[in-house]
């Protein structure tokens, strides 16, 4: 049984690789089921492209007994069921890394290729066992055995994936999978394997021995919405926010509620607005494209405060882009896009469980405030999917914001209702149709207190004070800092780049940098004062982010000049690492980068 | 319990020229409510952008006025939040049928309980005087170039699409307005409510006076040929015949199934009133697929 | 005959109002226009609500021996023609200003007014030569007289418009004309009338002595649209742009060009693109809920490297705003508007003039950058109209940038044409739709040198990097500087202000302030370095803008952070002017702000 | 001059599943433009977002992929940039009869001489499988919902809003499909071709032994009944007859003027040909209006 050390930070990635539509998906999931379910972290992802069927796609998971946030820049086993994965994927594996081939296909590595060939039987074994199409299953069995998990749990997965379609099926896979095993134990009895340690806990969430979740940020923004009160959801679908759609159509009904497929990006988030102006929390989901098309009535709900949340799975940019490649370039489209001036509130979750409980953040601040909330996620962090210990459902109360009374709904002489009053915070009681006596207008011109438009120079700039002064008093963790409160380095970030930033902290700390991670989880209203104190205390400050024109920069760069306004802060110089390839941050770019310009020497500069 | 049309008015200034369509559009709505015994804080009504739009401001019961040509997904999104309001839209023919012709096309597929008043009165009036998708070919205004695209037919295109419920009124007729509206309320389904309602300062062709020439009234045509509402055939041959040229109930689909009642699970009580929390059964239902 | 000083800096405001619909337009337009043909500096404005007919309207005239550039906060002579008039306007009249009223309508000063009320009977004087219609002549003739103006520029202004209408009419308004004039200087022989000092020239342009035009920003656009080489426009009506498609509608058929009224912004923005990929001058134009709509489209254009101005004219936002009101505040969703990652090239006219050269600029720009380019105006640069001497049709030649030769075009085994090859500066030569071997792919997914779509993470950064070098070769006068190189005072603005800001500099250096004016004309590629250098050398800054966001000090101080990473610079403290009532920004505005500051002393801050 | 298939056709590589109906459409179209002796050069074609959308990859032509329902404001201007360009415009039923649908109608209304060929699979095949708007009531897939919509028809409609060529064809019958894009192609104006173009990966209920079974081929009908393609009302009436469940040419309005046409002052060359400077005269004239 092999037993040897265990790479990259006591990870290991496994990844199976064929033609899309060949089933790699479910092998996948299974594997990453199998080991979550066995108390492992699993952080997973999926390479594909934006065809339908043909064309290369992967599977990754990268595993080991602690958390895991980030994929890995080195895969250690693939299993390739065509030349084609080998191709392409050979030189991400590590050098002593497995391959696990189908001889059927005939595998040939590349020259120069320092890797272990594995080449396995797995569609004859399949066939043996009454279809081809079981190969994934043999490759499974394998793996197990390289990875030395116990074929018991495996054995479950396929029970339950295969019981409604009787023993016979699910019988046929299991002698597949032992048979998978067999083989490579057989007939590669001096391969080493990789060994994972054990797991740290059978079950989560400290006591109660309850399997962890294993969810992507999709699944956990939905959840997280269900819980939070979503009970209408308008949307269109796109790439990567589809399954957000999909998940609401599913469990709606269970609560009543309703989701609509519209015709269009407009339709979605009128309807969204038109709910909430109604009511009722509200959601649309886009990415890009679509959020460039909500841009005009994204300042409908503006100027008419209206609640409503919408949330942007972030892909490559501009235009159509790259569909199905991770990217974080509509930082400016969602601060900035819509004509006018407007205020805005943007979270940005940088984990699957962030995204979760954001959901319902959003919905809390949307109804609190009277605005839009936006929401940014990203390709990465929407479609990878991860161990999340627990959700707690009721870690975040419901909280209605204010809601007009009987008693402000008395208005002697007066038909209708003061909706937009002046007060302090700027927020006022909003009535709900259906209330008697609430009766208003909402509108996208300027108003006056009733709703009537107005075009008088001073309601005018009341009504632009009071709006803008509501998103003062939003109440929200904006920055999560991790790490040394003096760092050599500071990593400043938003979004999926998170997991990687941490990874990075933690291995630099290792290697003696004192390193920190501030972590923009809201990015709108932005975290000015409290961003310069830290930056102002680090050493270096490192921006990560997954777009070209450092747009995340752009806006530090600003809040950092703003905050400045007495001179009291000496801030470091300002370096940047932007990935806009389509792929996301590897931890190992990072820490090179920091290694590098620290030993560079960090020049202060007086700004 | 008996409503008054002073319950659905507001204190806001009339807003439209002189003589405008619109104001007849504004009566006809108004005494349609009342006269279906609805309470205003039970009515929305949701308009879009335009000098029709304004209609938002003179009813009194929740007004929403948004987006140009959007005035339909948002009324969906009033309705869906709350079933059991009575829900209404209105606009211009640049509104309805130009900029926002896609969500009449969708919202006429999928039926929802809605009734949509179009102020058709051939011209942009807001904006001084664009042609607009329904000025007649060669109609010009002193901003505009002569029209050489076909004009819009709204009724034969919502037939077409499968609507439910057409009828066309006219500005100068309040009281068959006034039933055309009640009709389209009461209908189960969505209603379009096409109207014919003249822009006294932008439009010098299509007058009062051109209308009644120009539109044949159903409420006589019918009686003499006994047609069928309820026959759609009839209805668009009659349309092709008269050229769009009508006034009067078009078409009614007895066996008309609202969208809201299609929803699978979706609640009978209006969705702003829903108990928010979630139970535990639902819950560990929902872990338990991720894990 | 009266003869006295004038007051505001040389200049007198005029000003008729009554109900909408009642000629106050025609009125104002013929006292402009008879100013402008005498060799006067007019500048002009409109306030008028969004309603069609009834409610208020006014028209201004400032006028002057010297160029005008903004409005002012004081009127010196009120036509009313109605009450409604007086009640609106009279607090801005100055004290000692004259009001002429007609006496019809029985006109009464509110309490404590302190200027001269003139009734005349105006009504009555144009009835008696026929028709009430006319009182608005009368008011001119009155007018006149108090302005010191010769009839004779009157007579020739009433012949002109009413030639058509035959000499019955011509004659009577005449008549009117006299009589109004009459009428004051009998009745009130010892008003002290108002009197301009004697124009500079009659004509303009030097040597040739041809009138003067008198044209508004819009107008200017248009003609130097036409004047660029657009051959194509699509457009949607909106406030405050519809006179942008308008024009063209009317001047494109002169050029063999085509002007479409499309059904919606989206619709306008791709029919234009689609026409600057075919290889024509297209342009669209619309105001800022229709910016919001074309912000995907634009991402489109940039992708696929495709010419086309589109025009934004913007007035109050969000969402429908205050849509006949100045404001400034699409600056924002103009650059950043649209989803991905973009470098837009954005031209800001301060003036009518610039807005002439500066549509050319913009055509020339876009076919050399191959991409779109943005102008940002304003409502009050769109509609008010003003005195500009001479434009000279000549002076930018029509720059097409990079074509396909017949050359590039001969690909030996290929059918297609690499249209994305890269080049230093980034720019790649394109073929015209209709040249022999000149197909090529445009689409707005991430693509190769051949245009067919490409998700490689090499190539992605290649294009990337490809499309973003492209503009910084972009070669304009970024800066128009304008005063004191070392100024007590450095005022930083954008689009209509700039006249407003051009005059405050003078009015304080001769109270002895100095300053300075930076008016930005091209706010994207954003010129960072030079305004850093301009800003260090200033005791104070002060950026004047019509938003409540900042949304021009934002950018700058970004850059000016950006600008200093050497640390190389101290900056003055940034004080800012922000005016988003919907009304035009004053010179005295500013020139009250600056002295309080200065005299406050400017703290220096070390940034 | 000969052209051949060969050379409208392109070295990139096929992209759809194995056995996509949008194969046969690609095919038909290189054909048409093939038999017709038009020189790649010369023609444009403009593509949606979508599975369909991808035709524009291998047909040799000027190509421009927009954005997702905009493929028709995009013909447009390149048609009147360039009115002696043959322009297509290519898309899905999502792209053209859901998202698009706004811009088809005024296409349609202004009937510029674009050639717009839909790929109809009756879903959302990129997206893997979402519900369209011609998805039949009760159509559903892995991850959507039982479509509640009735879905669109999109001859009839046409029809309605005034197309003056409408076309259905079906990827099975390649010759029938290229003689009906020749035919459009050759029309004077708009002709919107509606192409049943199964999804075989998506689409489990609209396969190609479905539409053999519920297509009408009017080739064979016309035949028979004597049907005149010309008569719009009869063309009304077989659609209603039959649902829409047709293929072959359902109406061609002889008279057709195209939108180019019609435009005043415009140019007959193409406008990027066109010679940029403004003459003194015409200068004169705009600066005296100024004055
Ligand atoms: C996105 C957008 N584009 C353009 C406008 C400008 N606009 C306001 S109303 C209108 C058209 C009005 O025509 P119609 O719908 O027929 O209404 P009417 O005024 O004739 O009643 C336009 C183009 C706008 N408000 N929003
Ligand atoms: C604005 C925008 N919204 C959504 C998408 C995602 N999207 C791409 S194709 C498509 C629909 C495809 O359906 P259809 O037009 O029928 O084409 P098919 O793939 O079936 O050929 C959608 C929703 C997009 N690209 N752009
Ligand atoms: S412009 Fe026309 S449509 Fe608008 S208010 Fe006046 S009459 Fe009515
Ligand atoms: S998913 Fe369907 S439409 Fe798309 S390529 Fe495959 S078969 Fe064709
Ligand atoms: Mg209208
Ligand atoms: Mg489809």
């Amino acid at each position: 049984m092999p037993d040897n050390v265990v790479p990259h930070a006591s990870t290991i990635t496994w990844k199976v690789g064929a033609e899309q539509g060949q089933g790699v998906d479910s092998t996948g999931t299974m594997m990453a089921l199998v080991l979550n379910r066995m108390g492992y972290h699993v952080y997973s992802y999926r390479q594909f492209s934006s065809r339908i069927k043909g064309g290369h796609s992967n599977y990754s998971i990268r595993v080991g007994p602690d958390p895991v946030g980030a994929p890995s820049h080195r895969d250690d086993i693939l299993v390739a069921l065509d030349q084609e994965t080998i191709d392409r994927n050979h030189q991400k594996l590590a050098d002593g890394g497995l391959m696990i081939a189908d001889s059927d296909f005939g595998p040939t590595l590349p020259t120069g290729c320092q890797v272990e060939l594995l080449s396995v039987p797995l569609s004859e074994i399949a066939s043996s066992e009454g279809h081809k199409i079981m190969r994934n299953v043999a490759a499974l069995g394998a793996s197990a055995y390289l990875m030395n998990i116990p074929l018991t749990e495996f054995e479950e997965a396929l029970k339950r994936q295969f019981e409604r379609k009787g023993e016979k099926v699910w019988a046929a896979n299991i002698a597949v999978l032992h048979k998978g095993y067999e083989y490579v134990k057989e007939h590669h009895p001096n391969t080493n394997g990789l060994s994972l340690a054990p797991p740290r806990s059978k079950g989560s969430n400290g006591s109660v021995a309850e399997p962890a979740l294993f969810v992507s940020g999709n699944e956990a923004f939905a959840m997280g919405a269900l819980v939070g009160g979503c009970r209408l959801m308008a949307g269109y679908p796109i790439t990567p926010a589809s399954e957000i759609l999909g998940y609401m159509e599913r469990y709606l009904p269970a609560v009543g509620g309703a989701a609509v497929q519209t015709e269009d990006e407009m339709a979605a988030i009128m309807a969204a607005v038109a709910a909430g102006y109604t009511g009722v929390r509200a959601m649309t989901s886009t990415s890009g494209p679509g959020l460039s098309l909500m841009q005009e009535i994204l300042g409908l709900a503006h100027i008419c405060e209206i609640p409503v949340v919408i949330v942007d799975c972030q892909r490559g940019g501009p235009s159509t882009g790259m569909p199905t490649k991770q990217e974080q370039s509509d930082l400016w489209a969602l601060l900035y896009g819509t004509h006018g001036d407007t205020q805005r509130i943007l979270l940005a979750p940088g984990t699957r469980e962030e995204a979760f409980y954001d959901a319902q953040l959003a919905f809390n601040l949307a109804e609190r405030h009277q605005c839009p909330v936006l929401v940014a996620m990203d390709l990465s962090l929407s479609l990878d999917e991860s161990t999340v210990p627990h959700l707690d459902k009721d870690r975040i109360p419901i909280d209605r914001g204010l809601v007009a009374t009987d008693e402000d709904l008395k208005h002697e002489g007066h038909s209708r209702f003061p909706r937009f009053l002046q007060s302090e915070s700027g927020i006022s009681p909003r009535s709900i149709p259906g209330q008697p006596g609430g009766q208003y207008l909402a509108t996208g011109a300027e108003h006056g207190v009733y709703g009537w438009v107005s075009e008088s120079p001073e309601n005018r700039v009341a009504m632009v004070n009071k709006r803008a002064r509501k998103v003062e008093s939003v109440d929200a963790e904006s920055i999560i800092y991790e790490g040394d409160p003096e760092p050599d380095v500071l990593m400043i970030g938003f979004g999926s780049p998170r997991g990687a930033m941490s990874e990075a902290a933690v291995a630099l700390a290792a290697d003696g940098i004192k390193a920190a991670v501030a972590h923009l989880r809201v990015l709108a209203p932005f975290p000015g004062k409290e961003l310069a104190e830290y930056v102002s205390r680090a050493k270096q400050v490192l921006v990560v982010e997954q777009n070209a024109n450092g747009q995340l920069q752009f806006i530090i760069e600003a809040a950092l000049f703003r905050a400045n306004a007495d001179g009291q802060y000496t801030y470091p110089r300002i370096h940047h690492l932007r990935k806009y390839n389509g792929v996301s941050v590897y931890p190992v770019e990072i820490i090179e980068m920091v290694k590098e310009s620290v030993e560079h020497g960090s020049q202060r500069k007086a700004v | 319990m008996a409503v008054s049309v002073k319950q659905f008015k507001t204190e806001s200034d009339s807003w439209w020229c002189p003589g405008c369509g619109d104001f007849a559009v504004l009566a006809s709505m108004q005494k349609a409510l009342a006269d279906l015994g609805l309470e205003p804080h039970n009515v929305a009504l949701v308009a879009g952008i335009g000098c029709s739009g304004k209609i938002g401001n003179y009813v009194n019961s929740y007004n929403f006025h948004v987006t140009h040509g959007r005035a339909l997904p948002a009324a969906m999104g009033v309705k869906l939040a709350n079933r059991n309001l009575t829900v209404l839209a209105a606009g211009g023919d640049g509104d309805g049928y130009g900029i926002g012709v896609g969500h009449l096309t969708h919202a006429i597929r999928r039926n929802i309980n809605v009734t949509y008043v179009v102020m058709d009165n051939q011209v942009y009036g807001l904006t001084k005087g664009q042609n607009s998708p329904t000025s007649d070919l060669g109609f010009q205004t002193k901003v505009s170039l002569k029209s050489i695209e076909k004009p819009a037919r709204p009724a034969l295109s919502a037939l077409s699409l499968g609507a439910t419920f057409v009828a066309q009124g006219f500005s100068s007729d309040v009281k068959q307005l006034t039933r055309l509206i009640k009709e389209g309320v009461q209908h189960q389904g969505f209603s379009l409510i096409n109207v014919f309602s003249p822009c006294v300062t932008y439009n010098a062709i299509n007058t009062y006076d051109w209308f009644r020439e120009q539109l044949a009234n159903l409420d006589d045509l019918d009686e003499e040929s006994g047609r069928d509402v309820t026959d759609k055939g009839a209805a668009m041959n009659m349309l092709r015949e008269y050229d769009g040229w009508v006034r009067g109930l078009i078409y009614r689909d007895p066996d008309s199934v609202p969208y809201e009642e299609r929803i699978v699970g979706y609640s009978d009580e209006s969705l702003s009133q829903a108990d928010l929390s979630l139970s535990d059964e639902l819950w560990s239902k929902i872990v338990s697929e991720q894990q």
